[in-house]
């Protein structure tokens, strides 16, 4: 039965969230002296104090130590710390998805058994996946077969019983704080694409596991790149790095992640930190736009100012609207098969739109702000350039729509 | 009907195009990653471009400047534009107050402010208007709270004014040599009645420069606060006369809108616009995805079209606005080119970072940069308040 | 608990509807013998066989006769009605909404059973409001009193215990068909705006009461003005109607109708005839996509027609779970007071996404077929108009939105 | 740079005007709400246009027609979209071909079809191009599918050329006295190589008029399917030469865009939006709404803003590429010009419409109908095809 009552649970657990995020996150979060630099270091404090209220280990289920939640009330909790500082949500919300997916759905007993009560106690425990997923170029393929030819993954050679790894991987996400690893690498030579790779489980301290230099502000040759994600990434690098059999993350030859189907929760969780960034700069717009007078009255009071304060709530409560469902579907399969829901792509419907409105909502917000909108050192200007991370990314781009496209024509590779 | 370019105006924008390719775009990206407000700023592109003519282009060739017709000035902004948005402001900021002391000063006040301006590289001009508490209610004042606007207040002593208050976000407020400040000599009316427009040169008693702004974009473009604690200006100092109002002091209003102002930022958007059509072009046709030129895919396609289309679009409305202005035309162009800039910068620079997309979850900072440049016109040249206010002009 | 399970029901009756649209109506609704010419009467056939399907008395109360179905049913239901042909879907949406906010809500227990069996039992028997809200020109009076000096209502003027009324209502929806008016005029004559207005119940052929010719293709002076509506509509003009004081609906002084919160479900609905009107477009621009050949290739598969597509279904699906949300708190009071719905004038969000949106697809619909769009005889012409008409409404331009932005704004009258 | 128009410019936009305001404005709302394909088309308008020199205005003056440049083509033919744009283009449509004949056909041919032309202000004329499954194919023909593009077959016998097939959505094609007609003249290659061009008098045996398109926008102007069977041509009537594809023969392609094809219809927006711009403004002023002047809204100030701001970028645009035309510069302007004005032309007239509003539950007609002329731009100039082939001509 249709119902979108929410439990006093989940009531309750968003206004924690909402007061941690209001009364000790955004203080420090929009601080000019953080906002002024070009470097944005992680905010450690924020991040264990998040820790501690349960956040990374939400998705993790209550019989490892976790709290069970769905994904529908991860989106709900990440949104409303993304509103006090995105970074943090980032990181979170990407171990809390990875510790549901890796402890719950992927490991084998002996696996949980070495890593879970280490990950469950320990509020510094982050996860990280870094690999590739099918999808990484497939709108680009718009019927076409998956381009795979620049699929570049370490690989792994067999030493009797054990496997030594070699290579590099760019940009890995939570790999500056992750203590555990699940490592995409080819394990036969002669495969291409995304074929003949297999996933390792690698701790933070293994020997030949390097995580090199988070990526900053600038980069590349001259400075001729920015960094552009939330959270906090780095490379990393195998250098014989050498593995057991029992390190593999089901088994050789087959990676439950490249599919991507167990990392849509991870997009519609991001979805849900984009929210959480629109909302930030729409609660900064509408007490702006009460307080500041021109033309003789509240600049709220303008029909202009009403218009664009009318089109952020439109698009921020769609958006919501739509990532909830995208977050309920994802527990809920039978409701697809029952045709409650349709057959649509939901994850990527969820993330496109919603990238795609909050740029447009901390664009809008910040021409509320008149020449504030660019001061470094009011926050404005940091919620447009986030805005404008989240809707030009890999998968938020114009390619993306053209999965959406496939589905309805019913195209199939 | 004639499009064509006469060999003065192509003469400045081979000078200009040279001077961005060799001088500006090479510590574009580098000054832009300079920390803080000020770091950005140097004086020695300030004052190479300065040699070259293009600090002073706009002084009237009697007073021993360049002379260059609105079109030049338009394909001169454009072109310095292309290598760096902000610098080419901070050089096109100077021939505003050019064009406000050629028509508006004395000559008395010709001698004691043209004559420096001329003889020094380093010598660079703005206007103080804005305020913490008044930004368009200077430009459009409410006609149902005549106490709205600029604050800072006036006081004529004797043969002096004495100036106290704070102007914020100034252009080159940090290292201006003079100021052309906006003042209150009679709060109870109006500014247009109660305004007047006051000469401050760097160095007078009880002024001093406040908070350098730390930008998000135009980085290398300076804007400081302005303070006056019973600052002492002479008499002579005034523009026009006391009490009719900034606009009408500065005689800036005789096309159908701010005669230069509004077309310097549309030129500049134009230059903008130019650099980032190219670099997305040039990026598509050099690139693959998915195993394709990105220029074989639809979807850039259809990003690099619209750049070029935009751009064409805007660079026919700069050049009609800037003849227009040359001739004495009477239109609301000026306004509307300035908005219309507005609407087309955000999109060109957006759709040139689309297309340079993300590689190991880095972007092209250049790309982010223009994107940031672009931002600034939000407030600058297209809020509701500039795009109302041109509706006046309409016949 | 958040479930966006539908019933069995549910899904059944949606099932029906759609077949019912797309093999009954459609064929008829856009054959170009129809679509030609400039004047579109009722199909009136169509009109009574979706009555029979029991869609004119959906809402109304089973205990009254009617299927006592929820609003979000009713949503669901209309929409499909809607792809098959949008004036039916407007009459039955208009007649089935106010079946239950009269005879459910308003009436006396004497009126109800004067009227309701006649209402519950005749497949031919439509209702009509006319009457203003105070919504009227709520947007334009943006944090300002409620402008009501053109509020021109008919005089009632009271004789002995009876009431005789005089006076001209323009645009009264539903009226050609309507066997039943809530007839809004002024009885205190002291009075202005909507102060002093009351409600009567005048059967259509109650002497008195003329309904004129209805609004047809083009109209005013020389032609200057054309239809811009959807359903039917036509003036009623009152002339010496005497009515007594068993026919005020409620009490003489107060206008039930007029504060417009029973009537959002009428807006509420009519966001889902909307979402039809976006889904036959998006249809017809699937299946041609996928037939129509250019470029050595069908054009569903040009990614800039994919992009199209993609975008269509990205605006449906998010119309759809907005208009289905503000339907479902219309029912459901407890959620907003509960706080697991916000406070916002989601009817209002529904109904200005929804027409934007709808407007936005019946256009990118058009592009897909090229030449094909603009010609009379085609259907996707008359889907754009649509549109317009749904996108430039008095209730769905920008004014609108102003009213969001009063309720974000806390701003009360 | 001079934008001013000379006098002989000038004296046609003056024409052109009155008789848009005398003639066309005031018969335009009528014809377009009469039912049906045809019945909309008055030849009485056709041959008033034509006595003022309209119909043959772009005609060399060598062969006796006023032989107006680019620019003044562009401002006749947005002068008359002023008064209704069909009528308009039902007047242009015609500039086209005496552009083609002058370019590309032989003393002979126009002795035979020139002549009769300016003789006959009832004579006008058509290009059949496209065809039921070959539109945008004939735009930008597909390298993997040579096959691909029009299909009526053409087969030489003797001197005479033999016809077979139909062409749909034919401008003039109800009304036409002569057609350029594509044909295949080999099938078994692309159409750039088997293509040829042939000129098909009214009344040539084999050759009738099918369905006459009931439209939407544009419903004064005719698009009429037209049917070859046996059709029989002599060999004199080739354009150019056989198998060079239609664009060459038509020399249509020496500036970077159809010459004059994509100016057609950017001009003749223009004039739509000059239309929608006055009427609107018009409205907001004369108009309340809510006990307030329309114009007194922002909501409604922002709009009129927005549409005399991209009139006027259009305006800019659409005259700076008619100049290039005039002046042999080559550029990809007109194309891009051409998809721009399909951007504005919906933006500009959809704002008129939410100007004027509802009442009564109707909408102002003459808004609707500008709205509906303006949808026709969706897929004669705007659409991916049009968009993609026009960075081929890019340097």
């Amino acid at each position: 039965m249709f119902d979108l009552t929410l439990t006093p649970e989940q009531i309750e657990m968003r206004d924690t969230l909402h007061d941690f995020a209001q009364q000790e996150m955004k203080a420090a979060a929009i601080h000019p002296d953080r906002l002024q630099p070009f470097e944005k270091p992680v905010m450690s404090d924020l991040l264990a104090k998040a820790a501690q209220l349960g956040i990374r280990t939400l998705s993790l289920s209550e019989a490892s130590g976790g709290s069970g939640s769905d994904t529908l009330t991860t989106c709900m909790l990440i949104e409303e710390l993304a509103v006090g500082e995105v970074d943090v949500a980032t990181i979170l919300g990407t171990t809390a998805v990875l510790g549901h997916t890796l402890f719950d759905r992927l490991m084998s007993e002996a696996q949980k058994a070495k890593y879970v009560s280490a990950f469950a106690g320990d509020d510094d425990y982050h996860l990280a996946f870094a690999g590739v997923t099918r999808e990484t170029h497939l709108g680009w393929n718009y019927y076409e077969d998956a381009y795979e030819d620049d699929v570049s993954v370490p690989t792994a050679e067999k030493k009797g019983n054990d496997w030594v790894l070699n290579g590099r991987i760019e940009a890995v996400s939570n790999a500056p704080l992750a203590k555990l690893f699940a490592v995409q690498v080819r394990t036969d030579p002669q495969s291409k694409g995304l074929e003949g790779l297999s996933t390792f489980l690698i701790a933070r301290d293994h020997p030949g596991l390097i995580v090199e230099k988070t990526i900053g502000a600038f980069g590349g040759e001259q400075n001729s790149m920015t960094r552009w994600h939330h959270g906090t990434a780095a490379p990393i690098t195998l250098k014989n790095c050498q593995l057991s059999a029992s390190d593999v993350l089901g088994v050789v030859g087959q990676c439950p992640l490249a599919s991507g189907a167990l990392l849509q929760r991870l997009s519609v969780v991001n979805a849900a930190v984009a929210l959480g960034v629109g909302r930030a700069s729409y609660d900064a717009a509408v007490d702006y736009a009460k307080m500041r007078r021109q033309g003789g009255r509240n600049i709220m009071e303008h029909q202009a100012i009403g218009t664009k304060i009318a089109d952020c709530t439109i698009k921020l409560e769609l958006s919501r609207n739509m990532v909830w469902k995208a977050a309920w579907s994802l527990d809920h399969p039978e409701a697809i098969s029952d045709r409650s829901l349709s057959t649509l792509p939901l994850a990527v419907i969820a993330r496109v739109s919603t990238a795609q409105a909050v740029h447009e909502v901390t664009l809008l917000a910040a021409e509320c702000f008149g020449a504030m909108g660019v001061m470094r050192d009011m926050p404005l200007q940091k919620y447009v350039n986030d805005g404008f991370i989240i809707a030009h990314s890999d998968d938020t781009d114009g390619a993306a729509k053209l999965l959406i496209a496939e589905s309805v024509a019913g195209f199939e590779r | 009907m004639d499009f064509s370019l006469n060999e003065e105006q192509r003469h400045w924008q081979q000078e200009a195009r040279k001077f961005a390719d060799e001088v500006l775009r090479p510590q574009s990206l580098e000054r832009d990653q300079l920390e803080g407000g000020f770091e950005p700023w140097d004086w020695e592109i300030i004052e190479a471009g300065s040699k070259l003519g293009f600090r002073t282009l706009a002084v009237p060739k009697e007073w021993g400047g360049p002379g260059a017709d609105f079109v030049t000035q338009a394909i001169v902004m454009a072109e310095l534009a292309k290598g760096d948005s902000a610098m080419s402001k901070a050089f096109s900021q100077n021939w505003k107050w050019s064009h406000l002391m050629s028509k508006s000063c004395t000559e008395d006040q010709k001698e004691r402010f043209l004559k420096p301006f001329l003889a020094n590289h380093r010598y660079v001009m703005g206007r103080g208007i804005t305020e913490p508490n008044s930004g368009s209610d200077n430009r459009m004042p409410p006609e149902n709270d005549p106490k709205a606007g600029y604050r800072v207040r006036s006081v004529k002593e004797g043969n002096e004014w004495v100036l106290n208050g704070s102007k914020c976000f100034i252009a080159n407020g940090s290292v201006g040599s003079l100021f052309f400040v906006d003042t209150r000599s009679n709060p109870e009316v109006n500014i247009k009645q109660g305004g007047t427009l006051i000469m401050v040169p760097k160095g007078t008693p009880g002024f001093r420069i406040g908070k350098v702004f730390n930008k998000r974009g135009w980085r290398f473009y300076q804007n400081a606060e302005l303070i006056f604690e019973d600052c002492r200006v002479p008499d002579a100092n005034v523009v026009g006369k006391p009490g009719t109002g900034s606009v009408k002091a500065g005689k800036g209003d005789t096309t159908g809108g701010d005669i230069f102002g509004d077309l310097e930022l549309a030129a500049n958007a134009l230059g903008v616009c130019d650099e980032a059509t190219t670099m997305g072009t040039q990026y598509a046709r050099t690139h693959q995805r998915a195993g394709r030129s990105l220029m074989d895919h639809q979807l850039i396609q259809l990003k690099v079209h619209e750049m070029h289309m935009l751009t064409e679009a805007l660079r026919s409305f700069v050049l009609r606005t800037a003849w227009q202005h040359d001739a004495g035309e009477h239109s609301a162009n000026a306004g509307f080119v300035m908005n219309y800039s507005t609407d087309i910068i955000q999109r060109v620079t957006q759709m040139n970072l689309q297309i340079h997309g993300v590689e190991g979850r880095m972007a092209n900072a250049r790309a982010d940069k223009l994107v940031r440049d672009a931002m600034v016109w939000t407030h600058l040249a297209g809020d509701t308040v500039q795009r109302v206010k041109i509706l006046k002009r309409l016949k």
